[in-house]
């Protein structure tokens, strides 16, 4: 096994820092990152931290009822690029972000378009957990709340409740729904937010790798609700769990170093990677 | 999953419901960030308000009228056996030479009366200013100088504009004579505004052109530095402990609602506080920088604490976690991790506090603060007055040349907070920090 | 002068008593190649030793500067030779040993010198360098002891953090029983006063009645009222003058510190801030004169425009521009808890499509209501305390009234007129000053607790 | 301690601290340090004891009273001596863009008094709105007074001079003295609490200003401030005598009070520069018609009665119980 | 996969609330808990976060040189345990902790048992990760710097390089260690706080999920990390991933609602679980 490591950690080692320097110019993408009739349109999309470019021109479509991994080594800017979508890089100071992503054909980094029902159409499940420091129950109603989405109590209970079971916590909490979310545990607060998100039922959903901190048998519930949510609403979920791509998604994107390396069917990505990096990464597959 | 919800029902669509009440949400918004915008004009304006009013009333204090007259300095009169010693000419009688100088200006006054309010125009103040003149330039002993004079006060506010010459003699404190003098000396150039040195090196007086800022300000810096030097370790201290390490029960409960409480307590009572103990127990000299400082300390502790608290409360657990996981003992916690992000809060606690304890008269009304002293302070057990308390004296003085040094103290005052506060609040930018 | 000398010669002693202990510790681990042996971080054994050079020399050298003259005098007077101190009391003697003092430094004096004040003044001056030194000495003697004390202590398997850490705790300590000292001080200040004062005036009816009138005889030739001391309209003269002022500042300065911190660009929050921080410092003589001739005209003015009839004193003239005066308390404390909410919860808010001001409203307020409601706390008990514009603006005159348009007065300024007026301190009049001062310390007190009962109720822990 | 250390009324204030500075500037004694707490809380400082500690003089606005007297003898305070320094006239100043006034003390009490008598001659809640209620010579205006609190000694002396005064001139009242000393009290210096009295500060510069704000008003404060702000407000009459120096002087303006110091005997001679510095006091330059003390408001006494008070004071003649 | 899903569900939601009534009193661990000459020995372990009682009575050792895994579905109270160990749950407003911990036969919550220099000795890895807001280098830096491992700056640059290094995070942050520890990606963050805690070389080092947001390559490298650890060190492990507790751990234990349900070789707890809860956690495996 060792060796294997460190074969690993050589090549990784490569990939992670070696090519950096001659990345400065982005790269072609394998595979056709397009779609007929897409929900989300990139093109050339680029992404600067200060004077740091973590997304090298990106493009990239996310279709209809499709289910979109996004996987690639750690900070190869797979969070990035997912919060570009719903314009969440405008909360970070000294973030830019050039080029197009269009949401059902209208450009969503418009100066006159209004971020807040971007964002009610394209729900975000964080990487970190990020419960609010409210009762489990005000958590999961704040979006309905403000949306105004039910018109009684009665309804937003029933939300709530029906919001909680999908991502597999109400019976964990069903009896404290009083309690703070912050007082949850580790897996608890992740489903307490994914239940946070589909309360108000974006269009669009973007998971930042929602199942991280969560046992087999929640990971279950979970990605059990992703195929669900798929047949009305689009899905990008960023994952390292390749078996976990490859059970939820459709299709695949592999970002490197803030390059898309390769996109496409999911079976096909891998099955037959077309690109050396590509191949690489899934065949050092341990997860 | 058979049930049927609005959260998978896709007719319902949220996006819908966002869109039907978005522009109300969104005028809300508008409202709201102009109601936040208007806020803060609002505060900038008061801000402005005030400065230009005092401003507009004080700057004039700035400037002096000066009569320069033709000085006789006889060298009889200063220095008869001619000794140079600085003693001996130190002891001549400048009075009787101004006045000497006056009459033979207006060698036409002659009456007793005349003569008195002649004498008047001059400052009480010019003879020592003389004689500090002949002092510093021991050459001119022997010759006729022409010396700028200090005007008395009432002359400098007709010069000022103050006194309205177009009305009736009765109604004027400066009568149709002096009136007359004035303006023959206005028609020579021999009646000039100068930059008034003497507001800035003198103590206090009661002669307005003779009054000077230099005891408050220094007694304002003595009490202010020691009330930084204790109030701050001491609030940071107790918040810390209060905050993170006391235990928390009743008694902690107690004491907090107890900090509170003492924020509350008028200003005064802590300088009943402050006679009672420090100077009735502990035998702090009265109207001393000292004792000052101690009872602002008082006065100031519970706002750092109060504040000092917030700070700390405000701190993410998870850093304290992340410090103590590494091993770091609590109190290292605290000093590496806890306080810098939470000394912006406390710096902002130091700077209202001691904005506060800048601007206070109440509690040092009963520790003998409000006193004439004339003397510059030159230390913290020397009897002072500070800036507030001899703001509240001359705004108190019946002389009319008192307004506009009350007014311009006020802008030392200020221009005093302004530097006190430059340092605080650069330091806080320093520390500031999201996460 | 030689005082600030003997500190700085002590800070030099703390600083090589810091260094030899640190080095101490680490020959004693076996050089610096050895400190991981060490049971503390090097420096700590240096700071070990310098408190304990430091901290008893310091307490020694306040008490001896405290007790010095006292001490001097106290050898003084014992050496004054019999007739000079003969049938002389305390006092007088005091004025003798004055002036032999004075002879010392060389101030001016009023009577002759004779050879007795001369020889008194020559000993007083010899047994002063005395004290000096010995003082000196004795300081000095206590740092080095402790430093040598410590450092002897200095071995590898010492806990000198923890024995460091335990010092800082006493301290800080220490420093959290000021608050309740100054409380004892205070209660106990004003108790014993306030009792006599109730033993003259009935508790029913100064807490009952309604009627405020402190005017008393004050000469015995002199004819005067009795007087009368009901506290009610005082308390409900506080009550709305603070909440006009409230009503000005708690808006105002909370709605600025949203927009400073969620709305303003970086430059304008930098600047505006300490600007509005600079109204909590403004003398409040600038306030009353500001309140009385500008805003009290004005609306008694606008009133009589129409119709109203305003008194030219008003409780609204008070509040308001005692409302600006606090400002700061609510902006600057409310914009730093803001502005320490995480970032990630004001995401996790924008990611479900709250706009900016509900999640300011519902999210970040909700997570900052503690260090708010501690400015709010601030800002009232500052409103409660104010005098000045109170006393320029709103008059004196104790009217028990709901209307803001009436004159008023409050606790705080009765207090201050009370204890500054002419005074006697065996009448009912002043008395009432320390019985205010008690049953507002009282009254603040219930409303504290409550407050704190509801902040923990609504307090919402984040992370 | 090598300056004298003075404390007390804060009407005496302005004097004192006149004299002191003068005296700092023009002798080689310390400036001597004047505080103002007021009289009674001078008195105070002043009763606690002899020694450095303690006050060498205290300023008063009124004469010592006898309970304060007893409580300097306990203290050992034993021998005081009395310098009455002049008057301090308390005037009743309006706008001078509106009409002067000319009062009596009648009218002033009518205006000002809790109760007043009807035509019947009962007591009844004083029902005057306006000045020509009161006297109809007087101009229609609303009476709107800006006066000192009942906390201050300027009210005390006013109550007891002016009210007073114009109440006793009913008969009835007067009788009223000897029978119910306590009511005759309450009669006479009770002011009415409707509003028309304003209880304002105690800073006479701020009541100038509000009575340059609000011709309507008439403001009660010191001589001294209508002497600096002739231009804008003048004194109303009194018994058809204007506040002057010379009428002040001369006792014919009747709401006036004496001024007084107070030194502490034991202190004589030990801490430098008292006999100097009451000898400047009481010298014709600070004190006299003429004197500095003028300039800032003082009204000089008699010239008789100056000399006398000067040379016991200079004696340091001591005191007797009040 | 449907109806697997379902049947999980149902069987989690029985496992994760039905139970909860009657599993108010501790239950029998299966196994053997024990081993000889433990590092760490916990006996009848109880934890209470108010009167909600979060552990219940657990009893379990650390070996020597041993990785222990702990598994089990979220909100077990594997946390919670494992913050037990280095009396990291002192910092929780009441949380109390009672039972027996001994580390070398020292018992940990003894009153007179100084908590800093026994953090110093068991260093724990969050399941959040939470960086200083400050430097990366500081960072890493500041556990040694207040422990005095080092003699000089080189020596201390040297420790960072080596535990950045350790922690696959090296060659990615080289020439960026000035920037703030927070601007780092989730996966970055976590391999910084890895870094952080190995820097200090504690005796014993706890995990809770420290590969949770790291893709399969990091992944390795943290096992390898951990696997050259165990040389020296004991490591308890909390993870999700039963591949991984699996490819890295001598011993497993498996909790259930608060329970030690059972404790054993990995390999005897993975092929051949004793009880009935463990058999189906382990079966319903998806990860
Ligand atoms: N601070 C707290 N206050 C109250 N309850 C808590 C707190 N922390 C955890 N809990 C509860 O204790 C139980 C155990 O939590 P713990 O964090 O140990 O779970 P876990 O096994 O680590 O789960 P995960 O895998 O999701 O991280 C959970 O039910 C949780 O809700
Ligand atoms: N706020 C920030 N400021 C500066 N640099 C950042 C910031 N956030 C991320 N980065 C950098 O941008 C790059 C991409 O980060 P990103 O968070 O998108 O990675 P990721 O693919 O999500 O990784 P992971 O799987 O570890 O979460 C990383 O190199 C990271 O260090
Ligand atoms: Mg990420
Ligand atoms: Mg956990
Ligand atoms: O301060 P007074 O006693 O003169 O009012």
């Amino acid at each position: 096994m060792i060796t294997t490591v460190e074969e690993i950690q050589r090549s990784t080692t490569a990939m992670r820092s070696g090519e950096l320097a001659r990345s400065q110019e982005s790269r072609e993408t394998v595979g056709d990152y397009s779609v007929p009739d897409a929900r989300m349109r990139c093109r050339d999309v680029e992404v600067w931290y200060g004077d740091k470019r973590a997304i090298h021109g990106v493009s990239l479509d996310l279709g209809r009822n499709e289910v979109l991994s996004m996987i690639g080594p750690s900070g190869c800017g797979k969070s990035t690029f997912l919060r570009c979508l719903n314009r969440m890089n405008d909360t970070i100071d000294g973030c830019r972000v050039s080029g197009s992503i269009q949401l059902d054909g209208e450009e969503i980094y418009d100066r006159a378009l209004d971020p807040v029902p971007l964002r009610a159409r394209v729900g975000m499940v964080f990487q970190k957990p990020n419960p609010f420091p409210k009762s489990i129950y005000e958590n999961v109603a704040y979006g309905p709340r403000i949306h105004g989405l039910t018109n009684n109590k009665t309804e937003l209970d029933a939300l709530v409740e029906t919001s909680l079971r999908k991502a597999g916590l109400w019976d964990e909490v069903k009896d404290r729904l009083d309690a703070p979310g912050t007082g949850l545990s580790g897996g608890q607060q992740q489903r307490l937010c994914i239940a946070r998100t589909i309360a108000v039922s974006p269009e669009v959903i973007l998971m930042d790798e929602p199942c991280s901190a969560l046992d087999p048998i929640a990971t279950a519930i979970i990605e059990e609700l992703i195929d669900e949510l798929r047949a009305n609403y689009s899905i990008a979920i960023v994952t390292h769990s390749m078996q976990q791509a490859a059970r939820v998604s459709q299709r695949t994107a592999y970002f490197h170093l803030g390059d898309l390396i390769e996109v496409g069917e999911t079976n096909q990505i891998f099955t037959n990677p077309q690109h050396r990096l590509t191949e690489d990464y899934i065949t050092g597959r341990f997860g | 999953m058979t049930d049927q919800t609005p959260a998978s029902a896709p007719n319902k669509r949220t996006i819908d419901a966002v869109n039907a009440s978005l522009k109300r949400r969104r005028a809300k918004e508008r409202r709201f960030r102009r109601l936040g915008a208007a806020a803060v004009a609002l505060g900038l304006l008061f801000v402005a308000l005030l400065f230009t009013d005092i401003v507009a009333k004080g700057h004039t204090a700035f400037q002096q009228t000066y009569i320069k007259l033709p000085v006789v300095l006889e060298r009889a009169q200063i220095d008869p056996e001619g000794s140079g010693s600085a003693e001996v000419i130190a002891r001549a009688n400048y009075l009787g030479i101004i006045r000497a100088a006056l009459r033979a200006h207006f060698p036409e006054v002659t009456a007793r009366r005349d003569k008195r309010a002649l004498y008047q125009m001059v400052s009480v103040g010019a003879p020592q200013l003389l004689r500090d003149q002949v002092l510093a330039d021991p050459a001119l002993i022997g010759t006729t100088a022409e010396v700028w004079l200090l005007a008395d006060d009432d002359i400098d506010m007709v010069v000022k504009g103050y006194i309205d010459r177009d009305l009736p003699e009765s109604e004027r404190r400066v009568k149709d004579r002096a009136l007359g003098w004035i303006e023959r000396l206005e028609s020579e150039g021999r009646i000039a505004k100068r930059f008034n040195t003497i507001f800035f090196t003198n103590g206090t007086s009661r002669e307005p052109e003779l009054a000077g800022i230099a005891g408050a300000l220094a007694g304002s810096f003595y009490t202010l530095a020691l009330t930084l030097l204790l109030s701050f370790p001491i609030g940071v201290g107790a918040a810390i402990y209060l905050e993170e390490f006391a235990p928390k029960n009743r008694w902690t409960d107690l004491i907090e609602v107890n900090i509170n409480n003492l924020a509350a307590v008028p200003s005064i009572v802590f300088g009943l506080l402050g006679l009672a103990v420090f100077i009735g127990i502990f035998g702090v000299p009265r109207s001393t920088p000292l004792v000052a400082a101690l009872v602002l300390t008082l006065m100031t502790l519970p706002t750092i604490i109060i504040s000092s608290r917030a700070a700390l409360k405000s701190v993410p657990p998870s850093i304290r976690e992340a410090a103590l996981g590494v091993g770091a003992s609590p109190l290292q916690t605290q000093f590496h991790h806890v306080l810098p992000l939470a000394l912006p809060g406390m710096l902002t606690g130091a700077i209202i506090g001691m904005a506060q304890a800048l601007g206070e008269t109440a509690p040092l009304l009963m520790i003998g603060m409000i006193a004439f002293i004339v003397d510059v302070p030159a230390g913290f057990t020397d009897p002072a007055t500070v800036l507030p308390v001899q703001i509240f004296l001359w705004a108190d003085s019946p002389e009319r040349g008192f307004v506009e040094r009350t007014s311009a103290a006020i802008m030392v005052l200020l221009a005093f907070l302004i530097l006190m506060n430059l340092a605080a609040v650069l330091l806080r930018r320093r520390f500031e920090r999201r996460w | 002068m030689q005082d600030w000398i003997l500190l700085l010669v002590l800070l030099a002693v703390m600083t090589a008593a810091y260094h030899l202990g640190r080095r101490r510790a680490v020959t004693g681990a076996g050089g610096p190649s050895q400190v991981h042996r060490l049971h503390s971080l090097p420096a700590y054994y240096g700071l070990y030793a310098a408190l304990w050079a430091g901290l008893p020399a310091l307490l020694l050298l306040a008490l001896w500067v405290g007790l010095q003259d006292q001490l001097v005098l106290m050898l003084l007077q014992a050496q004054l030779p019999q007739e000079m101190t003969a049938g002389l009391s305390e006092g007088r003697l005091g004025l003798l040993v004055n002036d032999i003092r004075n002879l010392a430094s060389g101030a001016m004096l009023s009577t002759e010198i004779t050879p007795e004040l001369q020889a008194a003044a020559d000993q007083y001056a010899r047994l002063d360098q005395l004290g000096q030194w010995s003082m000196w000495t004795a300081v000095l003697a206590l740092a080095l002891t402790g430093g040598w004390v410590a450092w002897g202590r200095t071995h590898p398997r010492l806990k000198a953090r923890n024995q460091v850490e335990t010092m800082v705790m006493a301290i800080m300590v220490i420093f959290s029983s000021i608050a309740i000292l100054t409380t004892l001080g205070i209660v106990l200040s004003v108790l014993f006063e306030s009792l006599r004062f109730f033993s003259m005036v009935s508790p029913l009816e100064f807490f009952f009645g309604t009627l405020w009138s402190p005017q008393t005889a004050l000469r015995a030739d002199q004819v005067g009222a009795s007087g009368a001391f009901g506290a009610v309209p005082l308390f409900t003269g506080t009550l709305m003058v603070s909440a006009i002022a409230m009503l000005v500042a708690v808006p105002i300065g909370l709605l600025s510190a949203i927009y400073l911190s969620e709305y303003a660009p970086r430059r304008l929050r930098a600047v505006a801030k300490p600007v509005l921080e600079v109204l909590a410092g403004i003398p409040t003589v600038v306030y009353g004169f500001f309140a009385a001739l500008t805003v009290a005209p004005f609306i008694r003015e606008l009133g009589q425009s129409v119709g109203l009839d305003v008194a030219s004193e008003s409780a609204l003239a008070a509040g308001l521009v005692m409302g600006v005066m606090i400002i700061p308390f609510v902006s600057s404390l409310s914009e730093d808890v803001i502005n320490a909410v995480p970032q990630s919860l004001r995401d996790g808010s924008y990611a479900l499509g709250a706009t900016e001001s509900e999640t300011i409203k519902r999210v970040i307020i909700p997570a900052a209501l503690p260090g708010i409601v501690g400015g709010v706390l601030l800002a009232v008990s500052r409103a409660i305390g104010e005098t000045m514009i109170v006393v320029m603006a709103a008059g004196l005159a104790a009217n028990l009234t709901a209307n803001p348009l009436d004159s008023v007065t409050t606790v705080t300024v009765q207090i201050v007129t009370l204890l500054t007026g002419d005074q006697e301190f065996d009448s009912a009049k002043t008395l009432a000053a320390f019985a205010l001062g008690l049953t507002l310390f009282a009254v603040t007190l219930v409303l504290n607790v409550v407050a704190l009962h509801i902040v923990r109720k609504y307090r919402e822990q984040y992370d | 301690r090598d300056s004298i250390y003075i404390v007390g009324s804060s009407t005496v204030f302005p004097f004192s601290t006149a004299v002191a500075e003068t005296f700092g500037r023009n002798t080689d004694f310390a400036t001597p340090k004047v505080e103002s707490t007021g009289s009674g809380g001078g008195l105070k400082l002043f009763c606690a004891g002899v020694g450095v500690d303690h006050p060498d003089i205290t300023n008063a606005s009124r004469r010592m009273k006898a309970s304060e007297f007893e409580r300097c003898q306990e203290a050992g305070v034993e021998d005081i001596t009395e310098v009455k320094i002049g008057y301090d006239g308390i005037a009743l100043a309006n706008s001078r863009e509106a009409e002067q006034f000319d009062l009596s003390l009648r009218d002033i009490w009518l205006a000002l008094a809790k109760d007043v008598p009807n035509e019947a001659g009962e007591l009844i809640p004083n029902p005057y709105q306006t000045w020509n209620e009161v006297n109809r010579d007087l101009p229609e205006v609303a009476i709107e007074v800006l006066g000192p609190p009942p906390t201050s000694g300027t009210r005390d002396a006013f109550v007891e001079l002016a009210m007073e005064g114009g109440c006793k001139t009913y008969d009835f009242i007067k009788a009223m003295k000897k029978e119910d000393k306590s009511r005759y009290k309450a009669v006479c210096h009770g002011i009415r609490e409707d509003g028309a009295y304003v209880e304002a500060g105690e800073n006479d510069n701020l009541i100038v200003q509000k009575l340059v704000a609000n011709p309507d008003a008439i403001g009660i404060f010191g001589f001294s401030f209508l002497d600096q702000n002739a231009d804008q407000v003048q004194g109303s009459k009194v018994d058809g005598v204007e506040p002057t120096f010379e009428s002040i002087a001369d006792g014919d303006y009747p709401v006036s009070r004496s001024l007084f110091f107070y030194v502490k005997n034991a202190h004589v001679g030990t801490i430098p520069g008292i006999e100097e510095f009451v000898a400047e006091f009481t010298g014709e330059q600070a004190w006299g018609p003429e004197g500095y003390l003028v300039d800032k408001g003082l009204i000089p006494l008699p010239d008789a009665m100056r000399a006398e008070v000067a040379s016991a004071a200079q004696s340091f003649a001591p005191m007797s119980r009040p």
